[in-house]
C-alpha cells in the first residue's frame, strides 16, 4: 500500500501493465518525452523506451485508428486522448470500427485497446476542457466504459482494462486528479497539492469490470453516482442528515444492475447526478432501467441532477457543476415526494 | 493591382464528358511504357518527386514487356496472374447477376480493375496484412481462400462465416491477410498504418497495404494515414485506386486544382509513385518495390493506380445517369485482362485457344461452387444464420444486459 | 395537394425554400449532378445552377464544416449525409462547432443550417446503411432534432428546419421514403415503388418545430414513436387490438412534453419504440421524462421496444427491427402489469 | 534483393535539443533575403513549387529591405506595425502577469510570433474575415478593437462581450472581422474555407483567412480544408504558423520526412509558399499577394510562416520541461519587433529614443486599460456575468426544457 493521487495511480498502472506484457504500447499527444499534460505518462518513456510510450501527432482519429491497427496485430495499445472534448473528432473510428471489430469479422479480428481521457470540468477549463461524453459511449454496443472515482479504483480498473480482450472507454476525472476528495470542488483557485492522497495496493490489484461500490450505506434514498459526482454526493447526504446510500458505478457499460436494484428496492426512493447536460445523459438510461426494474418498489419520482443542457460555461462554473447544495435539495424533496 | 474587383463565383469541377457527349481523354498525359525509370528501393523520396507527376507502365501496345521495371515475372506467373483476374471478373459476372436474381441485397464489382488487386497479391509474403476497400477482392481470390466460402457470405447464407452479420462482400481472413472490411471510407487506410506500426514496434518483417479510392482520398482518415506513416517511417503500402470515379462523382471532385493524388505523399516526404493500373506487370513491379523498400525499412510508398471503373459503382447504381456509356471503352490504357494475354501471346506463351479453354474452365468452377453455396441457402431464403449469432461476439464474453436481450427476443 | 413519395415531398421542399431564399445553398456528395443516391435533389442543380446545389468531396467533416462558415457568412445551408452511418466524421463539427457558435460568441456568429440524413433500417443495408443515431444529437445543447414519417410533416418540417436560425439535425427514415406506410416493413425484397402515397400541401407548409402528432387516439396506452416506428405501432395497435394513443413526436428536441404529458396521465400506461440500439437510446430520455412528469399517474412499468444493443445486422435484419409482433407484445404486457 | 530481413522497429523523430543540449539551427536552410523572387499573382502554382522549399524574406541582417517582395509599406505604416507588435507584447506580458496573480483562469502569449498575426492584418480589407487560432491576437489588437474589451473577456467579468461563457481570450468580433475562437484545434481552418465558398457563391469580393499551428496540421480538417478550398477554388489564404513547437512535442512529430509543411499544398495543386514569419516585411507582402490572388478569384494560397515560438505553450506549462531554454536565443531568424526596429532606424524613420518613448506610452495605456477593466471585475471575484446568460444563446429562442432548467437554477 502506499499513499497516490489518482495521476499517480494511474502511472502506477501503467507501470504495472507495461512490465507484465510488453504488448501493451502507450501514445498520445505529449504522452512520449514530457509524459502528459496532466504527467500521467510521466516516465515511461525513459523506462520502457520509445517504441513503447512515445508522442503522437495531434489527430485524434490518427491515433485511435492506428491504435485499432496495432490491436488488431496482437499489441495492446492504450491511448491518450488529452481531454474527452477532444475525442470526437475519433469518435468515427471507436464507432464504427473498434466497437464493431470482433462482431463484423465474427472474432477473426479483435480490438483489445484503452482509450484513456480527462473527464468533466471543475477546472475552469470552459467548454473544452470540462465536458463529460461518457452517454454517448454507453450508446456504443462493443464499448466497455469505465469511470474510477478514487486512486486505487483508477489503478484497479485500468489494469482490468489493458487485460480486457475489448474496446474499454477509460474516463478520468481530471477535477479528482489530485483531489480533493471532500466533495466541495468548487474552490477554483486552491492549489491541488493539499488534499489527502487514496491508498493503493502495490502490484496488481486489477478489479473486475462491472461492479459497484456502494461507498456509503443508507436506507432512505439511493443515489446513483460516479467519478466526482461520488463524493458530492457523500457530502450532500452528510450535510443533509439524509440516510442515502451511495453507489459509485465505476463501469457504466456494463452496468452492476443487481447492485442497484438491490439497493433501489431496499430505499424506495432514487437520486442520480452527474455532471453532463442533462438530456439524453446517462442519468436517462438509469432512470429508465430503474423504473423498469424496481417500479413496484418506489414511492417518489427519480430525481436527475446533472449539468445543464448548455455548453459549459467558462465563469459560471459553479452554477453549472452539480454540487452538494443541488444534490442536497434533490435528497430532500425526494424524502418529501 | 486595381482596387475594384470582379464578383467572385464558385468554381464547380466538371468532368469531361456527360451523358451523350463524346468520351475525350486526349488531356490526359501517359508516358511510354519503359519510359519510367526504376529507382533503387533506398532512393531519398525527395529524388523521385517527378514520379507522382508521371505513370509507370510496363507492356507497350505491341503487348511487349519493356523498360527496367519489365522481367520480374516468369510466364507461369502471368499464367496464373491471368487466370486469377478472369477468376474475379467471371466471379463479379455471377454474383452480380445474383443480386439482380435477389439472391442477395448487394454487390460491387471490380470491371477493368481486376489488375489492381490480382497483380498487387503477387508481391506479399505470408503474414503480410492487406487493409482493402470493398473493391480488392483480388488480393483473396488470388489466395488459396475459398471461392465457396466467398459466395457463402455474399449469401449470408448458414456457412457464412461471418454469420450473416456483414453485408456482402466485406469478406474478412486474418489467415490469408485479408482485413475485415469496412462499409465507412477511410477508416482502414489509416488502420493499416498502426498495423505496420505494430509490425516495427514488435521487430517482425510483415509489413501492411493499405487501400481506399480516389473519391476516398478526400476522407480525413486519408490524412491521418499520411501524417502517421510518414512520422513513423511505418512499413506500410498505401495504394490509392484511382478508377476516375466515385459515385457520381469524377476524380477532379476529391483531387482539386492540377495535382496528382500521387503528389499528395511530398508535403509528407513519402515516395510517390502512379502506376498503370491496368497493366498487370507494371502493379506486380511497382508494389514488390514498395513493399521492399517497407520490409527493409525504408519507409511508407504511396502509389496511385490509375485505372477506370467500367462498370457501375456498385448494383444500387446505373452509371448511364451521370457519365457517358462509351467512356469505358474510350479509357485509354485499355483491360487489364486483356493486355496481359496479349502479352502473354506476343511471348509466346499463351494462345486464343487456351484463353477461351481458360475461360470456360473458370466458369465451370465458378458455377459449380455457385451451385454449393446455393444449396446451402441465399439471403431471405430462410436457411440464414441464427438470430441468436446477432447477440455472439458483440463482446468475447456476453454481458448480462445482452443476455437479457437475447432471451427478450426469443433465442 | 399533390400525392408523393416522402422523397418527392423533401425534393419539392428544396425546391420551394431554394426559390423564396437564394441564400439556401445545397450540397453532399452526389447531391449536384446526379441528384443524391436517393435522387432527393434531383433537378434542383439544373434549375438553380452550379452554385447553389453541387457535388462535394467525400469528406463529411469537411461537408459540415464548410456550411458551418458558410452559415457564419449568412448564407442557409443544407446539406446531405449520404447516410446517417456516416455522419460521425463530421461529430466534431457538428458537437463542437455548430451547436456552439452562437453560444461561445454571444451570438455574434450563428449557425442556421439543416443537416439533413437518411437514418434506420429496414433495407438490407448492414450495418452501415442502418443506423439510428439521433440519440447522441439530443444530447448536444445547440442543436435541433427532427424526424418526420410522412410526405407532408417532411416537407413542412423541412421547411421550419431552413427558416430556423440555429442548427437542425434532419433524420430521414429511409424505410419510408417511398413507402410502404404501413408498419409491414419486412418485405425486404418486394419493390418500394407500389406503395400509396402521401398527400402533400403546394407551397410553403411550415410545420412548427417542438409540436408531436396524434396519429391515433387511444385510452389504455401510450406509444411515443417517430419516423418508422409511428407506422409498426400502429399496425401492432390495430393487430392487438389495445386501445393505444400513438404519438409521433416529429421533434425529439425539442420535445413536446406537454402533448406526451396529457396523454400519459389519461392512460396511465406507456411503450416506447425505437430502431436505435437499446443503452442510452432516445428512449431512455422519454422514460426518465415521463417517469419525472407523470409518477404518480403510472400503472404499470413504462416499456422500451428497441433494436438491440448490437451492431446492426445483415441477415437478421427482421430479428432486430422492432416491428408490429415485438410492439405488439409489449402493449400487451403493459395492459397486463 | 535479399530474402532474409533485418528486424523492423519504430522510428521516432526526435528534435535537434532537449533541455541541457545546445541548440543547433545549423540543418536549418535559410535563403538570404531577397532571394525568392516574387511571382505575379496569376501564376500556375505548378510553376512555383520550389516556393514550398525556401523562404520569402525582406529584412536582411543590416535592416536592409530588399528584393522584389520590398518596398509595399510607407514608414508610417511601418511604424504601426512595430507599435502594434509591441502593443501585443505588452498586453500579453501583462495578461500573462495576471494570470499567475489568480484574475483569471488562463492565458496564451505571442511571444515571438507578433509579427506573423501584426503584418498579416494589414494586408486585408473590410469585412475580409480571419478564422483564427488563439495565437493570432494580433489581428485584432492591430483593428480598432476596443483593448479593453479583450481584457474584460480575458477577465469573464461583468462587461465581458462573451458573458464569461468562454475561455480567456477565446475573442469573437464580427465586425472586426475575428472569428470566435475555438478551443477544438483545426476545426475554423475549414471553416475559413466555407466562408470563402460562401463570399464566392453570393459574387462579393470578399476573402478569408484560415490560420493553424504546426502542431494542428496533423488535424483531419486540416485535409478538409484543402480538399474543399482546392476543389472550388475558394477565394481563402490558408496560413499555417509553424513555430516549431506544438506543446511539448516539436514540428517533427506533425510533419514527417522531409517535407515541408507547405509542400502539403502540392497534391492539390495549390499555390504555396514560406515566408519567414519574424520579418514583417515579407509577411505582409506575401499576405498581400495571396489576399491578391484570392480576392482575384486566382484560387486558395497555403502560407507556412516559419518562426518561432518563444514562450510557453500557455500558463499551463513550464518549456524547460521539453526544450532547452536557450533555443530561443538561438532560433536564426531573430525577433520580429527588433528586427522591424532595426529597419526602421536603418532607414531613418525611427530611433532609440522613440523606441523607448513608444514602449512607455504603451506600457501605460495597457496599464491604464487593465486597470479599467480590473475595475469592472476579475474572474472569481464575485462581479462575474449572471449565471441566467449561461442558459440564454443556445438558441435564438429559449426552448422550454431549457426555461424550466433556468428556473431550477434559481435565476
Ligand atoms: C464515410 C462514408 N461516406 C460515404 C460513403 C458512401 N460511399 C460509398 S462508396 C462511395 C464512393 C467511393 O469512391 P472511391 O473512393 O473512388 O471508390 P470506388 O468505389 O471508386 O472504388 C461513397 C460516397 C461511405 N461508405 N462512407
Ligand atoms: C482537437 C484538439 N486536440 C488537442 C488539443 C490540445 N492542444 C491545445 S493546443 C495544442 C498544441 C497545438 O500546437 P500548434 O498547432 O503547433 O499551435 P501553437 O500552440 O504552437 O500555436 C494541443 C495539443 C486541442 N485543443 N484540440
Ligand atoms: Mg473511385
Ligand atoms: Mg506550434
Amino acid at each position: 500500500m502506499a499513499k497516490m493521487t489518482m495521476i499517480e495511480a494511474i502511472r502506477d498502472a501503467h507501470d504495472v501493465a507495461m512490465a507484465e506484457d510488453e504488448r501493451v504500447i502507450v501514445y498520445g499527444e505529449d504522452v512520449g518525452f514530457f509524459g502528459g499534460v496532466f504527467r500521467v505518462t510521466a516516465g515511461l518513456q525513459e523506462k520502457y523506451g520509445q517504441s513503447r510510450c512515445f508522442d503522437a501527432p495531434i489527430n485524434e482519429s490518427g491515433i485511435v485508428g492506428t491504435a485499432i491497427g496495432m490491436a488488431a496485430y496482437g499489441l495492446k495499445p492504450v491511448i491518450e486522448i488529452q481531454f474527452a472534448d477532444y475525442v470526437y473528432p475519433a469518435f468515427d473510428q471507436i464507432v464504427s470500427e473498434a466497437a464493431r471489430l470482433r462482431h463484423r469479422s465474427n472474432g477473426d479480428f479483435t480490438c483489445p485497446l484503452v482509450i484513456r481521457m480527462p473527464t468533466g470540468g471543475g477546472i475552469f477549463g470552459g467548454q473544452t476542457h470540462s465536458q463529460s461524453p461518457e452517454a454517448i459511449f454507453t450508446h456504443v454496443s462493443g464499448l466497455k466504459v469505465l469511470i474510477p472515482s478514487n486512486p486505487a479504483d483508477a489503478k484497479g480498473l485500468f489494469l482490468s482494462a489493458v487485460a480486457d480482450p475489448d474496446p474499454v472507454i477509460f474516463l478520468e476525472p481530471k477535477r479528482l486528479y489530485n483531489g480533493p476528495f471532500d466533495g466541495h470542488h468548487d474552490k477554483p483557485l486552491q492549489s491541488w497539492k493539499k488534499h489527502e492522497l487514496g491508498e493503493v495496493p502495490d502490484g496488481n490489484n486489477a478489479i473486475e469490470i462491472g461492479k459497484a461500490n456502494i461507498t456509503r450505506e443508507g436506507n432512505d434514498v439511493t443515489v446513483l453516482a460516479y467519478g466526482t459526482m461520488v463524493y458530492v454526493a457523500e457530502a450532500a447526504a452528510e450535510e443533509t442528515g439524509v440516510d442515502a446510500e451511495v453507489i459509485d458505478l465505476r463501469s457504466l457499460l456494463p452496468l452492476d444492475l443487481d447492485t442497484i436494484k438491490a439497493s433501489v428496492q431496499k430505499t424506495g426512493r432514487c437520486v442520480i447526478v452527474h455532471e453532463a447536460t442533462r438530456t439524453s445523459g446517462f442519468g436517462a438510461e438509469l432512470m429508465s432501467l430503474v423504473q423498469e426494474t424496481c417500479f413496484y418498489h418506489l414511492e417518489a419520482p427519480m430525481i436527475r441532477v446533472t449539468g445543464w443542457d448548455t455548453p459549459y460555461p467558462h465563469a459560471q462554473e459553479w452554477e453549472y457543476f452539480p454540487g452538494p447544495a443541488r444534490v442536497g435539495e434533490a435528497l430532500k424533496k425526494v424524502m418529501e415526494d | 493591382m486595381t482596387d475594384t474587383y470582379a464578383p467572385l463565383s464558385l468554381h464547380v469541377p466538371e468532368p469531361g464528358c456527360r451523358p451523350g457527349d463524346t468520351p475525350d481523354f486526349s488531356d490526359f498525359e501517359i508516358p511510354r511504357a519503359g519510359d519510367v525509370k526504376r529507382p533503387p528501393e533506398d532512393v531519398d523520396p525527395d529524388d523521385i518527386r517527378d514520379m507522382a507527376f508521371s505513370i509507370v507502365r510496363v507492356l507497350n501496345k505491341n503487348g511487349e514487356a519493356v523498360g527496367d521495371w519489365a522481367g520480374a515475372l516468369t510466364p507461369d506467373e502471368l499464367r496464373t496472374g491471368l487466370r486469377n483476374m478472369i477468376k474475379l471478373r467471371t466471379f463479379d459476372a455471377r454474383m452480380q447477376t445474383a443480386q439482380r436474381q435477389g439472391k442477395t441485397s448487394f454487390y460491387m464489382q471490380h470491371l477493368g480493375e481486376e489488375a489492381v488487386s490480382c497483380a498487387f497479391a503477387g508481391a506479399l509474403k505470408p503474414g503480410d496484412m492487406n487493409f482493402p476497400t470493398y473493391r480488392q477482392a483480388g488480393l483473396l481470390l488470388s489466395t488459396d481462400y475459398p471461392m465457396l466460402t466467398m459466395m457463402n457470405q455474399i449469401y449470408s447464407n448458414a456457412e457464412d462465416p461471418l454469420h450473416g452479420r456483414q453485408l456482402p462482400i466485406m469478406y474478412s481472413s486474418k489467415e490469408n491477410g485479408f482485413f475485415t472490411i469496412s462499409g465507412n471510407l477511410g477508416t482502414q487506410f489509416l488502420q493499416s498504418v498502426g498495423w505496420a506500426m505494430a509490425s516495427a514496434i514488435s521487430g517482425d518483417t510483415k509489413v501492411a497495404t493499405g487501400w481506399i479510392g480516389d473519391g476516398s482520398t478526400a476522407e480525413s482518415d486519408f490524412h491521418a494515414a499520411m501524417v502517421f506513416a510518414s512520422t513513423y517511417k511505418a512499413p506500410v503500402v498505401l495504394n490509392i485506386v484511382n478508377n476516375q470515379w466515385a459515385i457520381s462523382t469524377f476524380q477532379g471532385i476529391a483531387r482539386g486544382g492540377v495535382g496528382t493524388f500521387a503528389a499528395r505523399g511530398h508535403g509528407f516526404g513519402i515516395a510517390s509513385i502512379r502506376v498503370d493500373g491496368n497493366d498487370y506487370l507494371a502493379v506486380h513491379a511497382v508494389a514488390k518495390w514498395a513493399t521492399e523498400r517497407a520490409r527493409r525499412g525504408l519507409g511508407p510508398t504511396l502509389i496511385e493506380h490509375v485505372t477506370y471503373r467500367a462498370g457501375g459503382h456498385s448494383t444500387s447504381d446505373d452509371p448511364s445517369a451521370y457519365r457517358s456509356g462509351d467512356e469505358a471503352a474510350a479509357w485509354p490504357l485499355g483491360d487489364p485482362i486483356e493486355r496481359l494475354k496479349t502479352h502473354l501471346i506476343t511471348i509466346g506463351e499463351w494462345s486464343e485457344e487456351r484463353h477461351t479453354q481458360a475461360e470456360a474452365e473458370i466458369l465451370d468452377e465458378v458455377v459449380s461452387t455457385q451451385k454449393k453455396a446455393e444449396a446451402v441457402g441465399t439471403l431471405g431464403d430462410g436457411k440464414a444464420p441464427s438470430p441468436r449469432d446477432m447477440f455472439e461476439g458483440v463482446y468475447e464474453t456476453m454481458p448480462s444486459h445482452l443476455i437479457r436481450q437475447r432471451q427478450e427476443a426469443g433465442y
